[in-house]
């Protein structure tokens, strides 16, 4: 297999034609654009849809209509295009239709700008819209393992019948880097046992949301929790890094997480004993491995491009408040900024590049509850 | 002459009269189950012409139906068909998606007036201007029924509802909204009518043009919409037969019944 | 060892496709690499960039605040970069569009005249050609055959015409600095 | 004039009284029981079998309650 | 003062337009329409604006116009109409521009049906849409309390410039209860001095989310952390309920907390020695009074018409595990339920009313982090 | 003749010349920044245009802007207005929402093709079927123009753009969407027309709409939109003048120049 | 003391009123009070109830699965709610539209042939107040006067005519039992 | 023939070249230097005097470059 410089949202949009998307519905919004402009022209020459959407909204609904009929179905979006799917991405959890997601993030809130960011971990995890469910959220660190998690993606949508969502950042959907595509694949066309395809010799198939008496709602949400304790047994992904011997550890994601690497990289060169957690899976949670990790270590310190979002897991995860590096509106920790914000200070004083001059970082870095309490 | 099944589905005696031959017979594509709707409510006029097109055009088994958020919403319960239940104003976006990778399939929706004429109004108009090749059935009821009877953007100027207490006036809430006029004029839309349920026959001539929206799917020429005048006498709070006469008296006059578009 | 490149200069000079065209060497040349541009409607008409990381184990941030190296096609990019280049770093400036900005003293400063070099060479589009060639004479952060192979092996279909004026091109940039090297040494 | 009658579905009849305003020839009342549901269901006053199986209470009945049959063959 | 019967609904757009609504537009959704349906008459009677607009998206971004003019403009609506207005939600933050929204929580996800629910809890106090922030969130438990909220929310939206929730659920909004309605308040026609009224010998203002730099909306981001930090230290509201022996404290808000006030009076009358807390804002959540007390207490039991969601928060905060008890779709926790989910039983066995061949009672009822891991 | 402004601002000696009097400056009602749209976007030609006219209307101070989102993102750093910036769509409800509460203000919206004809149609449709007294600025340059180009409503059948690679074919993305004969049948809509900037002579005209629909607003009368046909020589790969010619040639067949409702 | 009481029937018949009467006078009565209807579709053309709450200290939960007290107006209800009711309850029921309910020993069962008394007292619509005159002639959770005066203050204006109609209904209901009781005691 | 002349911001300038192409005399074109932004701004090449103040340049300019003046007073 050849290795190949993609662009990040050129490789996952080819992950997912590789993983056998049927379909594929969505509008243009900036740092994700490429996507789509990239299906735009791939997706017909296989013979499967693509279609530019009138809004967010018509699309997550054309990928909900799509997914009812058994398709593989995606549409990507970033952060304000993400917001105005809530309503729909709740129908489609409620629904047990799966299909994924793909939410490039970037600065907000409101309109903000295009830069990277990591403020739709709640978006995302805590229930996308109104209801009680999460959908599998998987936050990559480079383009390979974005187009390692996209590969797998409809096959977790599908083994779930849930929604499964690609988080990253704008960083990720703009850069370049070297990947190994997988094959692409073939897949039979067998119709799943609740697609809606025309009642053909059975009786009909209803795909709904709906669950009118009080005891049949609540008996979809038990369903639901149900599977959602199954894909927290079973789908929890993460990254230990150095953390054998660490007395500090940095728990990171996405891109955050292969910035703290190289931080931890540097503070280890400085004598610093230093480890990394890089939760994949954002929900589930890795929170087992990372409440062990805890108790192995001194101090914990979460870094984030958001004021601390996933921080509040991390706190109830390790029982306690952490030390948190928050950059936000496109601004992105550098590892040295890292470093600097370890809380124990090595012993000797080393020397360090990169402080020629540029002017003092403003950041979140506390140790209390007050803002996100 | 009574609508007439294509197939008799039995022939029976009847109290030791002559072999009578059925000429009206339960749809195959409804399901036998009791429906909500308020006694009266045309909704059931229409749920029924729309299966006996379906069986007529003997297309149950390749159909599939997108119901609304309304009164409707439980249409997937007692049509006989596969369906699906859109979010509110959104089932033209779920039947694009439907229809897009099931080209072969015929596929509807079922909605209301809130539904297409005011949250939804975008994506039946980029449905329409897509052509996708889907059949839009349009009940207008000028009021929001399930909810309880507000104002909808189709409710009749002066009209009194419980979110219009001094009735809908024009200066301040705007005039009625007109659909297949305003679908009419795109070249994705093969058909567009308006018709009535308020009497036999005119319910006669909307079981036409159903029929004839569900021909323009099949023969691929675009989208079809059928907007139906309907009653809801528990929110307009008239008996069911005083509904029926609100229509042809207050409804006809501000949507004109007719044909906006017809091809092929 | 890991290195870090930013070439900036306006829209249509080409900055992205000299970073791209560095990554992809990089690659061929079994390194760990990341290319990232500045993105977004600040681009349209106004300055690009785009950032290399090229190293010999994975890359962490695939952005320099501090890069070693800068490439700078114009003005407002010598103007912008200069101070924020990394302590010993290399600054490659396009003389035919910038004047020479004030660098620090650890600051390796390389003024080529670009533009007119890149002319000679056959087009004024290959500016951005020149100033690699200058830079890997003065750096050798990658071998110069890598690089041009990889002209060879990447260079859009659209372009292929020009594959002789590129190759002809990074060898004037390259050999400018040879020369100077040379002169220096 | 052909002969004809009707079934009614007691259990799905609304009792919206719609059918009674339609029939041409006044069969149609509605019971002063109720059915399960809490309506007066329709039923036919044919003691005369005036019913011509027209079918027009079918076609205005929201509720298919109406299965109409009529004397001979099926027209098509 | 007189106090009457009032219904939830009601009594909350009256208060609203006692404290100086001057706009409300909305859309219909059940079970908060009459909410509109009040208004539609009220608001005209006395001069000021009501107008149902085509849809949620509509309707907050025309109270966002009303907003940014300086006026007292509020929305209301019910989970999956609040799940349409994220997007505009999170540019009236990012905007400062003060607003009141209304959410009469039903059950979800998808359609699900209207009974109550209080599964909006994450959508609401984890920055509703993409982006750093959180709305201050009040979450009544009785009519007459929704009616004081109501009374100070605009109040605190223009002191704060920010948005400001009231979260109740279907109960809260169809139940009639007595009520002491404040005086209609006359505020004087004063222009706030950011607000669009025309530039009228002044430069013009802008109202905008649009920060293209990444430093300027870390900047933008930065003061809203700081206008939160603020937020957080002045509106914290809970009630504690019998707390001062308890050995058992539940933790329960909106509806949920005033029938397990009655849980608490029905176990005290077993002997049990259990209290209440009860947050009244969620966010900012009260968490000191809530971690003080939780050390005084030897379990925990957190209720909610959810799976779960404030668990998370009191876990975070508490610094563990908890026990819990979640309804959902509609069923509403009775005070025998939670007396039977108390972790410690009472030493005697008591005799209890109803249970006479109700079935066995569904429910989630856990201690381990699984499912909201 | 060219447009003359109400109230020369300065005489002034010119080289010696006799007196000049200015006969064009720079408008009160723009701020003198540099914009960000690209060399010969007209964008910049309608931002001036509707300057002059509030100008010349002397309505400047009481004249609220609302913004898209789209390459006009900016405009309320353009204009010397107060004014907002809407989501991406939205600006008409926002638009609503300051007029409602500000009756006696004047209040309009500046929107792409993408912004109003895309995802924001329902918020213009129920603008104008509501009657909502406000003026709508609709440029339409058949692409999104801020995202780098992609296919609008708006595209042209066969037209090339980074999400048509193969050109718009109506058969699969449908055909153009035609805003204003689609809004001129609501009664609540007082003024509808297109226009273009493509040459001197069009700019001009469409100077006098924009006027007109500003006329119409203040006279009370209901929705006023232009939709105006505009450049985007960066993502149609043109030069400036090349992309006016485009318009004339290619554009102007597809969206008809002209009145489609003029009350008042 | 707590009482909780549930009023079903048909919609149509009242119940929701029924409801609102007694719990406007609890409140003059200066207890705690809640009422809570079922709302939202599944009211249409079916059944309607609500719940009220009286008691002495604020009421917690404004529903009961248990309720102490029912007033079933038909046939549906009564069998819906007979095996709902609190231990030592009390069951009225409308025996004009619904047979007896088999009931436990520990409930008390009030028969009313509500439809008649009303009919008798003037109007056929008024057996919710028939019914409820017969439940504070059994129970009596509040002093009768204060909900005969509770329906002159908010009896509907629209039916303000009807007053006198219900408040002999009011009184034949209670009449009934009030005799009944008599005649088991 | 009415003399004027024209004003040019020439930092305002895109140097998009439509002025050129519309004035009557061909007065307008692109200067060879650059302005801080980078474009080659537009110059008024009118030795001649041969400028009507006819202002269509700045009708056609998209970036409010020029001020238009004319001899005498202005039309009302
Ligand atoms: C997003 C959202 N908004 C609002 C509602 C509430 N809602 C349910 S049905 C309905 C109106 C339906 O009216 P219409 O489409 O005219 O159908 P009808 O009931 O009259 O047949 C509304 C507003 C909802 N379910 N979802
Ligand atoms: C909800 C949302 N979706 C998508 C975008 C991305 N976006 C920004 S501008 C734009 C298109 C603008 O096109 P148009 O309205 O035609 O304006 P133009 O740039 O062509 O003037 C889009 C899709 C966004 N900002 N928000
Ligand atoms: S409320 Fe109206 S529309 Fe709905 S079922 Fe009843 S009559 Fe029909
Ligand atoms: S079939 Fe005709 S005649 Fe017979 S009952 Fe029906 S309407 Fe009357
Ligand atoms: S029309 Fe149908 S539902 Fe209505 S009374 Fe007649 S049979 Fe019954
Ligand atoms: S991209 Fe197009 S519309 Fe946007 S500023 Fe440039 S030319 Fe104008
Ligand atoms: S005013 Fe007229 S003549 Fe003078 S430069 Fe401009 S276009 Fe030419
Ligand atoms: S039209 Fe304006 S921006 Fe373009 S070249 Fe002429 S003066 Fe410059
Ligand atoms: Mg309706
Ligand atoms: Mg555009």
């Amino acid at each position: 297999m050849t290795i190949k410089l993609w662009k990040g949202n050129e490789a996952i949009a080819e992950a997912a034609v590789r993983a056998g998307a049927d379909a594929y519905f969505g509008y243009p919004i900036t740092p994700q654009t490429e996507l789509l402009e990239y299906l735009s022209s791939r997706m017909p020459a296989l013979g499967r849809v693509f279609l530019q959407a009138e809004s967010e909204i018509g699309a997550i609904h054309m990928v909900y209509g799509a997914a009812s009929a058994g398709k593989r179905a995606f549409t990507t979006s970033s952060s304000p295009g993400i917001s105005l799917m809530q309503e729909g991405l709740s129908y489609i959890a409620a629904s047990e239709v799966p299909c994924v997601l793909v939410d490039i993030m970037r600065g907000g809130p409101g309109l903000g700008n295009i830069q990277p960011s990591q403020a739709d971990y709640f978006q995302m995890t805590r229930s996308a819209g109104h209801g009680d469910y999460h959908p599998l959220v998987l936050a990559p660190a480079t383009v390979q393992e974005a187009v390692d998690l996209m590969s797998i993606s409809f096959d977790l949508a599908f083994l779930y019948r849930h929604l499964v969502v690609l988080l990253a950042d704008g960083i990720l959907g703009q850069m370049m880097e070297p990947v190994e595509m997988p094959p692409l694949r073939t897949l039979e066309d067998q119709m799943p046992g609740w697609a809606l395809t025309g009642a053909v010799g059975r009786p009909p198939r209803n795909i709904t949301s709906l669950y009118l008496g009080a005891e049949q709602l609540e008996g979809l949400n038990l369903r639901l929790q149900a599977k959602l304790a199954q894909i927290a047994a079973y789908e929890q992904r993460w990254e230990s890094y150095r953390t054998d011997d660490a007395e500090q550890l940095i728990v990171a994601f996405g891109t955050v997480g292969r910035i703290a690497r190289s931080a931890v990289d540097q503070a280890r060169e400085q004598g610093q004993r230093v480890g990394l957690f890089r939760p994949i899976s954002l929900w589930p949670f890795p929170a087992q491995p990372l409440a062990q990790l805890s108790r192995h270590v001194d101090s914990i310190l979460v870094v984030e491009m958001n004021a601390g979002q996933m921080r509040e897991d991390v706190e109830r995860i390790v029982g306690g408040p952490v030390h948190f590096l928050g950059r936000m509106g496109g601004m992105i920790p550098t590892p040295e900024e890292i470093v600097e914000a370890l809380p124990m200070k090595p012993k000797a004083q080393v020397h360090r590049n990169g402080s020629n001059g540029a002017a003092p970082v403003k950041r979140i870095k506390e140790r209390s509850y007050a803002p996100s309490a | 002459m009574p609508p007439v099944l294509e197939r008799p589905i039995e022939n029976q005696t009847n109290n030791g009269s002559p072999v009578l031959e059925p000429v009206y017979c339960f749809p195959d594509s409804l399901r036998d189950v009791h429906t909500h709707y308020c006694p009266g409510c045309t909704h059931g006029t229409i749920h029924r012409l729309v299966a006996e097109v379906i069986d007529e055009l003997g297309i149950r088994e390749r159909t599939l139906m997108v119901a609304p958020v309304g009164c409707a919403v439980f249409a997937y319960e007692y049509f006989n068909l596969d369906s699906c239940e859109a979010a509110h104003g959104r089932a033209p976006a779920m039947a694009t998606g439907l229809k897009r990778v099931l080209p072969d399939q015929i596929v509807f929706t079922y909605q209301g007036d809130g539904d297409l004429a005011s949250i939804g109004t975008n994506e039946i108009i980029h449905a329409a201007a897509r052509g996708e090749k889907i059949t839009v059935i349009f009940v207008n009821n000028a009021v929001y029924g399930m909810t309880g009877g507000q104002m909808a953007p189709t409710s009749l100027p002066g009209q009194v509802t419980s979110s219009s207490p001094a009735g809908r006036n024009p200066a301040i809430q705007g005039h009625p909204i007109h659909i297949p006029e305003m679908l009419a004029g795109m070249p994705g839309v093969a058909y567009a009518v308006r018709r009535s349920v308020h009497s036999v026959a005119e319910i006669r001539k909307t079981k036409k043009a159903i029929r004839q929206a569900f021909q323009t799917q099949l023969d691929g020429l675009g989208l079809s919409i059928v907007e139906i005048l309907s009653s809801c006498p528990t929110n307009w709070r008239m008996d069911p037969a005083g509904a029926l006469d609100f229509i042809r008296d207050q409804m006809v006059p501000v949507f004109p019944l007719g044909d906006f578009k017809v091809i092929g | 060892m890991q290195t870090s490149i930013v070439i900036a200069g306006f829209g249509g000079q080409g900055v992205l496709f000299a970073g791209q065209l560095l990554a992809h060497a990089a690659l061929d040349a079994r390194k760990h690499v990341t290319w990232i541009p500045s993105y977004g409607p600040e681009m349209r008409g106004g300055t690009a960039h785009c950032t290399v990381i090229i190293s010999d184990r994975p890359v962490g941030s695939p952005l320099a605040r501090h890069p070693e190296i800068v490439l700078a096609m114009n003005q407002p990019s010598a103007v912008k970069y200069a101070p924020l280049i990394g302590l010993g770093g290399l600054l490659v400036v396009n003389t035919s569009l910038a004047e020479i900005p004030a660098t620090r003293p650890d600051v390796r400063l390389i003024p080529v005249a670009a533009n007119e070099v890149a002319e000679a060479a056959g087009d004024l589009r290959l500016a951005n050609v020149v100033l690699l060639g200058a830079l890997l004479a003065t750096r050798p952060i990658l071998p110069a055959p890598v690089v041009e192979k990889a002209l060879e092996r990447y260079l859009p279909e659209r372009h292929r015409h020009l594959l002789d004026a590129n190759r002809a091109a990074f060898r004037a940039g390259y050999a400018s600095q040879d020369e100077q090297t040379r002169l220096a040494a | 004039m052909i002969r004809g009658t009707v079934v009614i579905d007691r259990e799905r009849c609304k009792g919206c009284g719609l059918c009674v305003g339609v029939c041409p020839h006044q069969l149609l009342q509605m019971e002063s029981g109720y059915n399960a549901r809490g309506y007066h269901p329709v039923q036919l006053a044919d003691s005369a079998g005036q019913c011509t199986g027209c079918g027009v209470c079918a076609v205005i009945c929201p509720d298919v309650v109406f299965s109409v049959y009529r004397e001979g063959r099926v027209k098509r």
